[in-house]
């Protein structure tokens, strides 16, 4: 069985790859899409431990009632998003985040 | 002793009285005249008094007192007779002289300033009070010289009189704090006692350094110097003395000849007395002021013999003169300095105003080429100057500049022959610039429309010739009344040498007489020129070139220079500079670029990981 | 009335107006902002009444499990009373800035798509009331989250507006950036001790348990959750956002942005703190991060804002500025006592503080935005001559942001620098030496601009009634606070 | 009952902004601030004005006035004097009356108040108040390039402030109170290595306010460019809140922190009064002659503290240096005054310009030559008193077997500075009112009887102190 230690990792390069491209790729909605898999990432590592720290026995369900939480918001937040993304699209004709530098200094 | 208060202030109500309530009323020279006058009798009334009164405290810190009081001894006192004797006869004088001058009012509300000032300096009981009416009698110097402001050269010899005395105040000043420190006192009564506990106190360490003793009095006795070299007009600070007789000629008589010049010998010689003169005797300090006014006197009188105004004659004489009194302070022989100090007043105001009297006369002019055969057409004025004349080089047993000058020489013969030198070839050459001077003014024929119209000046004015002629004469008699200044009261004897030291006066008299005669009898113009004499040895060029425009302007604007470069731009720009390009640093990291940010944003984490976990 | 009550409430009257808005008229979107405003006006009525399960523990609700995410006590108390207030105003700033959001957003003369402007920050708001009394990192994750995702909204309202949108944008993909750290953080935390609540972290590093706990893991989900909270307030490196966003954001959600998100960032790090200062395990390491922070933060704020052109922006800076004392403050890690003021009061009476200067600030941008067409520093030239009474209360509020002393901006400041010379940290009060000179030279140029330079063409600016009296309120309260601030300090008690 | 002397000119303010008449409201409480601060400081010994109500129960804080000292009795004495002064010789300009007069009433207001504090926050803050209008009306009022000016002091005074408000803080810190008296007793507690960094941000703070040398760069422009009024209260008084400050704070509660820095503060003041004074020396125009030579003359005071520093038991430094501050400002405030008059009935104020002034204002001429002479340090005036008291004070510890001490060998250079502020004085008053005239001084106006009036005060106050220190010096005992 894998222990704490393998799940934290797979977590951790899922974290580090969803970071990369937020700060590799250049179009929103890709972006977007990697964050996503930065929540997941700390998803997999909230019920890694959750699994590993058991009360009584049984598995420590707050860790997992977390997740839970975050799938919710994470999914209001996509929506939100999208809207503000389309939004934008909209008025520039564009989603690469290149050419959203109006404001600066 | 109420009255040596009234002696004091009477003068300041006058002049305040002037200033404040009578102001352009006719009565301002009378109220002046009538001050000078009341001060005179109560100088007389107060002669011998050596009760002093109750000081006022004028500032007082906890124990700490610094005092007006007032200190009458045979000093004090005499020197009163001096001050408003000459003061009262140069106020009659200045009533007919200032007649038409507009500007009537002011100038007798500073003359009487002048003389509230004088009498504080003579009368003061410690050393600040002395030092606040020596800055007084610098303001009303200042304002006298600078009376006829609207003359550049009116107003620049008055800013230079008082930048001269300043100078020489920074020293005084110095030297009064620092004796102040030796004997704990400001006071001259307690000075004496105040020097001999410093002595004991500190016993242990004087045995060791054998010469601090010396060195530390000597450092405060040359800085009080100092102040007496810049009132006094010795080298060389004495540039501002010539130019001042750009003021009105009775000024001269009484401010820069008689009272306010000697006011540096007098005050020297307080010094030397509340210290005690056996300590001066062998301080370094006493060798450096007899040269200093050794010099002086010979270096004045050289310059004396090619000046052609008649009041330059007379002001580096009075250079010279001083000169001579301040060696015989050095040489520890005060009192034969003050002794010449109580004639020379009374024959060189005699000669001021009776100059001031021709130059009123020719319709002011000044130029002694110019003028000629005076003594004809007024013969009071040029017998009254050829009094005067006589006092001044000495002619034997008849002048009292003759007894005076004698014991100066013979305090001189005693002490340091060098000097005695010196002393006998200034009193030649004090004969032959007089001789010169009355010679061409007076002498042969008018050379000039203006003085070819003199006629002699109404009795105010000639009175107080008369008057000071007569002191001329007799002054060295009337002093003998004040045993603690004439010197031949104290059996100090100087049998020894007698006949050289008459014998080289005399010489050096009859020589100077014939020169003078020899060489400016019917001349129309000066036959001898010596540049270096007439242009006063280029002291007053170099000071004013050299010293004042280079020197002091132009390091003034070099530092201006680095104050607006170092402080205000290096230091204060550099600093906000600094800030504001940092600033424009980090707004440029605002890229507007969201990949920038989130690449700055990550290694922000890493940075704050590295904080937490790692550090 | 047990404490949760207000956050019922708050979010019933935002759901209300959302509801309420579908049938007001399009020229008069306005009401709903009235609506709000008196709402939490008297929500805000309700606040002294609230109590926590301590105050009754006989009563049925006080047994609720609920408890275990949610404590209610002075601190609590006042940061609900600073949500409501700071929304109260902006709401109120939003009705008088409706003709630049209707322009942006449906077309000029119509207020279609306004409504939800007025309802949204209620919903914000219930967020941040719910923040003060977090005491699960579960509960506060969400709470933070209503907040942030009704801030996307409310940034990227003006949809026709480019830099709205673009504001929307960066603040959408940092804001998740900053959340996805939150969150690995949080699960760090968690994994570390075992818990997600605060009281029984708090217990666990006290007793002998402390041992067992992984130190290396638990300072790194504490440093994931500080960056996480570090970009709600603005902390440098996190503060990348602020100035675009301000920017570039609708003017009364930079204002809602520049306090009430800040003070709601600043309350769960304080509760987050709290366990972590309070053991010597871990306290070194936090103090140490909070002081590199605040350091950073103080001379990154103020110097970048030197040079800026745009009032607008600057205020942006201006909030990093702050935000770096506020960190000042928490780095001098002070336990609040009954003999002082403690890290915590401290950061509230800033807070406070900072509330009325800021949106009093906001409240003449607002209009000047509106009157004279710009945000720029030269958009105030000469309003000292057109509108001195306007000028004036501009000038005491710039000087309180300033720190100048007789304003309640100073009494903060003041309070800052004391903690933080009881602390001992040298370094960083001689960076908030420079950084508050800094601020003294970059808010006072605007009250040059004000008073010193010609207004030229510019147009004359007046406020309207809202606003007027708002401004009134806050420059008033600047000055009595400056010279008294014992109320605030009494609401903490 | 202090409080009324502080918040009279801020109630005048609020009337003239009410719109009551600027000139006379002013004025009128000015004068009545004259009658009872001169009262208030002749009587401070009874007690009887203090005055405080609490702001804050933790830490205690206190808005409350009182005299501490005689100290605060003689600047209070200074303030109400020189405050009635400026605003009489003030000249609004059409339509900005209201600003003109209320902040300078309002100037008056924070000088006092800092004065009279006894709460070490108010102390502060009252300061701090003075300054804004100061800066506003530089900014708006002022001459020349008045916005750079005037930006300039705001920033300069700021930092400085700033840097004062750093060891103010951890000096209640140490001494755990904000009651400046309380603080002094609890000064014994505080260790030297606190002592030090203390003293040198009171140093830097409160020189950077009286325009210590390098910290001075503010002060000439900003006399300069400022309005008669302000350019008065300033030099005159408000600048003083530094000194004030260092004498009642920095020497009693650090004062082995201030001797550590007694070296640099020797060669910082001797760069005021020397280098200043070479700067002054080169000034073309009056008016930034008057700035430079007020910074120059702060040096004298830095002197007497320093003398204070070297020897603690020094019973003559404190007085000397108060009595220099009162001299000061009044003959500072006056020559500004003046100054403003020249420039009214002229229409120049630069050297190159001007010339027998003297002849067709011979009033103008002899109150200018009054306040210069006080300048220069003419015995009679107050200045003198002061900086003989000064140079006394330095030589208190000297013992000379011992040699020169720093502080001997610093008040002998300083004394130079006598003659250079007389180099440049007499220069001014040379190129001004002597010599022959010009054509802009042709026909120039003299002083009206109500233009003397305000100058006479001033005069009247140089002389009473002048004549008869202990008239002054009776108070701080």
């Amino acid at each position: 069985m894998a222990s704490l230690n393998d799940y934290l990792l797979v977590s951790g390069l899922l974290f580090a790859i969803g970071l990369a491209g937020v700060v590799l790729r250049r179009n929103i909605i890709v972006v977007f899409m990697c964050l996503e898999l930065m929540l997941s990432a700390a998803n997999l590592s909230l019920v890694a431990f959750s699994r590993f720290n058991t009360v009584n026995g049984l598995p420590d369900y707050k860790g997992q009632m977390l997740v839970f939480f975050v799938i919710t918001v994470a999914a209001a937040e996509v929506a939100v998003g999208l809207a503000i993304i389309v939004a934008l699209y909209r008025a520039r004709q564009t989603i690469h985040t290149d050419e959203l530098a109006s404001l600066k200094g | 002793m109420t009255l040596a208060w009234i002696l004091l202030f009477l003068p300041l109500v006058a002049a305040a009285a002037n200033q404040l309530v009578l102001r352009k009323s006719p009565l301002v020279p009378l109220v002046s005249t009538a001050s000078a006058l009341a001060t005179l009798v109560l100088s007389f009334l107060l002669l011998g008094k050596t009760t002093s009164p109750d000081p006022i405290h004028w500032a007082s810190i906890g124990d700490f007192h610094i005092n007006i009081g007032i200190r009458l001894d045979a000093l004090s006192t005499g020197m009163m007779i001096v001050v408003t004797g000459i003061g009262t006869l140069v106020h009659l004088f200045s009533l007919a002289y200032m007649k038409e001058d507009e500007a009537r009012n002011r100038y007798f509300t500073g003359l009487s300033l002048f003389m509230f000032s004088m009498t504080g300096i003579v009368l003061a009981d410690n050393f600040i009070m002395t030092f606040i009416f020596w800055e007084l009698v610098g303001l009303s110097s200042f304002l006298l010289i600078g009376h006829w402001y609207q003359k550049d050269s009116a107003a620049d010899a008055a800013k230079k009189a008082f930048l001269c005395n300043r100078v020489g105040d920074f020293g005084f000043l110095i030297g009064i704090l620092m004796l102040w420190g030796i004997t704990g006192t400001l006071s001259f009564d307690a000075m004496k006692s105040g020097l001999a506990s410093f002595g004991t106190e500190n016993a242990a360490y004087f045995t060791q350094n054998s010469a601090a003793f010396s060195v530390i009095l000597s450092t405060a006795v040359l800085c009080i110097f100092c102040g007496a070299v810049g009132k006094s007009a010795q080298l060389p600070l004495h540039v501002w003395l010539p130019d001042a007789m750009e003021g009105p000629t009775p000024v001269s008589a009484l401010i820069h000849a008689a009272t306010m010049v000697a006011a540096g010998v007098y005050m020297l010689f307080r010094v030397q007395l509340s210290l005690g003169a056996d300590v001066f005797e062998g301080l370094f300090a006493s060798n450096v002021i007899a040269w200093t006014g050794g010099i002086t006197a010979l270096v004045a009188a050289l310059m004396a013999t090619q000046q052609d105004d008649i009041k330059r004659v007379l002001a580096y004489s009075t250079l010279s003169q001083l000169g001579y009194m301040v060696m015989a302070v050095g040489l520890v022989h005060g009192e034969a300095g003050m002794f010449h100090l109580f004639t020379h007043a009374w024959f060189k105001a005699l000669l001021f105003l009776g100059s001031g009297a021709v130059i009123y006369a020719c319709h002011h002019e000044q130029d002694i080429w110019k003028m000629g055969g005076l003594l004809k057409k007024m013969p009071i004025t040029g017998i009254t100057f050829a009094i005067g004349t006589a006092a001044l080089i000495a002619v034997p047993f008849v002048t009292s500049g003759f007894y005076s000058k004698e014991e100066i020489l013979a305090a001189a013969f005693g002490k340091n022959k060098a000097l005695f030198g010196i002393a006998v070839f200034v009193a030649f050459l004090t004969t032959f610039y007089m001789t010169r001077a009355f010679v061409v003014a007076f002498l042969g024929k008018p050379r000039s429309e203006n003085a070819d119209h003199a006629h002699e000046v109404g009795p105010l004015m000639f009175v107080p010739l008369v008057l000071l002629a007569g002191m001329a004469i007799g002054s060295a008699w009337l002093t003998g009344a004040l045993s603690a200044i004439d010197p031949r009261a104290n059996a100090h004897g100087h049998t020894e040498g007698h006949g050289i030291i008459l014998g080289a006066s005399i010489a050096s008299l009859v020589l100077g007489l014939i020169a003078g005669f020899l060489f400016y009898k019917g001349k129309d113009k000066d036959p001898v020129s010596i540049p270096l004499f007439r242009n006063r040895f280029y002291v007053d060029g170099f000071y004013d070139r050299v010293l004042v425009r280079y020197f002091q302007d132009a390091f003034a604007a070099i530092i201006h220079f680095f104050d607006e470069l170092l402080i205000n731009g290096l230091l204060v720009g550099g600093l906000s500079r600094g800030a504001a390009s940092l600033g424009g640093l980090f707004r440029k990291l605002q890229s507007g670029q969201l990949q920038g940010y989130a690449y700055a944003f990550g290694l922000g984490v890493i940075l704050v990981i590295y904080f937490t976990v790692f550090l | 009335m047990p404490a949760y009550y207000l956050e019922a409430l708050t979010v019933t009257l935002g759901l209300l107006l959302l509801l309420a808005e579908a049938f007001v008229s399009s020229k008069s979107k306005a009401w709903v902002g009235v609506a709000a405003a008196i709402g939490l006006v008297f929500i805000l009525a309700f606040t002294p009444f609230a109590i926590g399960p301590d105050a009754s523990p006989g009563s049925g609700w006080a047994k609720w499990t609920l408890w275990n995410f949610y404590q209610f006590d002075p601190l609590s108390r006042f940061y609900k009373v600073f949500a409501l207030v700071t929304t109260i105003l902006v709401v109120l700033l939003a009705i008088d800035y409706r003709k630049i959001l209707a322009r942006y957003t449906d077309h000029p003369g119509s207020e279609n798509g306004t409504g939800e402007f007025y309802a949204l920050p209620v919903l914000a708001c219930s967020g941040m009331m719910w923040l003060a009394s977090a005491k699960d990192l579960a509960g506060a994750f969400v709470a933070l989250e209503l907040v942030t995702v009704t801030f996307y909204i409310l940034v990227a309202f003006m949809r026709r507006n480019v830099g709205s949108l673009e504001a929307g944008v960066k603040y959408l993909i940092l804001g998740a950036l900053s959340t996805g750290f939150l969150v690995y953080g949080i699960a760090w935390v968690y994994g570390s001790t075992g818990t997600m609540d605060l009281d029984l972290i708090a217990g666990m590093l006290e007793d002998g348990r402390s041992a067992s706990i992984p130190l290396t893991g638990l300072l790194f989900g504490i440093a994931l959750v500080m960056v996480g909270l570090g970009f709600k307030i603005g902390a440098v490196p996190m503060q990348v956002w602020i100035p675009d966003v301000y920017q570039g954001a609708p003017t009364p959600t930079t204002a809602f942005l520049s306090v009430g998100s800040k003070a709601s960032g600043f309350i769960l790090m304080i509760h987050f703190l709290e366990p972590f200062l309070s053991s010597e395990l871990t306290r070194g390491p936090v103090l140490k991060l909070i002081g590199v922070l605040s350091i950073a933060t103080l001379l990154f704020g103020n110097l970048a804002a030197i040079p800026q052109t745009n009032f607008k922006r600057l205020l942006g800076y201006s909030s990093i500025a702050h935000a770096g004392f506020l960190l000042l403050a928490l780095a001098s890690g002070a336990p609040g006592t009954d003999n002082g003021l403690g890290s915590a009061q401290v950061v509230s009476v800033y807070l406070a503080t900072y509330l009325l200067m800021t949106l009093g600030v906001f409240f003449i941008l607002a209009q000047v935005r509106i009157q004279r067409d710009g945000e720029s520093i030269t958009d105030f030239n000469g309003l000292g001559q057109t509108n001195p009474t306007l000028a004036l209360a501009l000038t005491v509020l710039l000087a309180a942001l300033a720190g100048v002393p007789l304003t309640a901006g100073f009494i903060g400041k003041f309070l800052v620098f004391q903690l933080a010379v009881n602390a001992g940290l040298w370094a960083a009060i001689g960076v908030a030496f420079i950084a508050a000179a800094a601020g003294f030279y970059y808010y006072l140029n605007v009250v040059r601009a004000m008073w010193w330079v010609q207004p030229g063409q510019k147009a004359h600016v007046t406020l309207p009634l809202i606003s007027k009296a708002c401004v009134a309120v806050l420059t008033i309260a600047t000055l009595v606070f400056g010279i008294w601030p014992q109320p605030i300090l009494a609401l903490l008690k | 009952m202090l409080a009324l002397i502080v918040f009279l000119p801020v109630v005048a303010f609020i009337a003239i902004l009410l719109g009551a008449p600027a000139r006379l409201t002013a004025i009128a409480a000015a004068a009545v601030n004259l009658v009872l601060g001169t009262y208030a400081a002749f009587t401070w010994k009874c007690g009887c004005w203090d005055f405080s109500i609490p702001v804050l129960a933790k830490p205690a804080m206190n808005l409350a006035f009182g005299f501490p000292d005689g100290m605060s009795a003689v600047m209070v004495l200074l303030t109400v004097i020189v405050t009635l002064a400026a605003v009489l010789s003030g000249k609004a300009p059409e339509g900005r009356e209201k600003l003109y007069f209320g902040s300078s009433l309002l100037i008056s207001a924070g000088a006092l108040g800092a004065f009279a504090a006894t709460d070490l926050f108010f102390f502060y803050a009252f300061h701090e108040l003075a300054l804004i209008p100061t800066f506003l009306m530089i900014g708006m009022l002022g001459r020349g390039d008045r916005k750079e000016v005037a930006w300039k002091i705001t920033i300069y005074l700021g930092l400085g402030s700033i840097v004062l408000l750093a060891g103010l803080v951890w000096l209640a810190n140490l001494t755990g109170t904000f009651n400046m008296g309380q603080m002094v007793k609890a000064a014994g507690t505080i260790d030297p290595a606190a002592q030090k960094g203390i003293a040198a941000l009171l140093i830097v703070g409160f020189g950077t306010l009286v325009s210590l040398f390098p910290f001075h760069s503010w002060a000439a422009p900003a006399y300069a460019s400022a309005p008669a009024p302000v350019a008065m209260l300033h030099a005159g008084v408000l600048k003083k809140f530094g000194l004030y400050g260092l004498l009642r704070l920095a020497v009693p509660l650090v004062p082995e922190g201030m001797n550590a820095w007694l070296t640099p503060l020797l060669v910082l003041l001797l760069g005021n009064i020397l280098w200043c004074g070479f700067v002054t020396i080169s000034q073309k125009r009056l008016d930034g002659m008057l700035g430079n030579s007020s910074v120059m003359h702060m040096g004298y005071i830095f002197l007497a503290i320093a003398a204070l520093v070297a020897f603690p038991e020094n019973p003559l430094a404190k007085p000397a240096a108060v009595l220099l501050m009162f001299a000061h400002g009044v003959s500072i405030a006056l020559l500004f005054g003046l100054t403003d008059r020249i420039e009214r009935s002229t229409g120049s104020i630069d050297l190159q310009d001007l010339g027998g002034l003297a002849k067709s204002a011979p009033t103008l001429a002899f109150l200018f030559g009054i306040a210069a002479m006080a300048s220069i340090g003419l015995p009679g005036l107050a200045n003198f008193s002061g900086e003989v008291l000064v140079f006394l004070s330095a030589f208190k510890g000297y013992d000379p077997t011992k040699g020169l001490g720093p502080v001997q060998i610093a008040c002998i250079l300083s004394i130079w500075g006598v003659v250079i502020s007389a180099v440049y004085m007499l220069r001014a008053y040379r190129n001004i009112f002597q010599g022959p005239a010009v054509k802009s001084t042709e026909s120039a106006a003299d002083l009206s009887l109500a233009d003397r009036i305000p100058a006479l005060l001033l005069i009247l106050a140089l002389f009473a102190v002048g004549l008869y220190p202990n008239l002054l010096l009776n108070l701080l005992k």
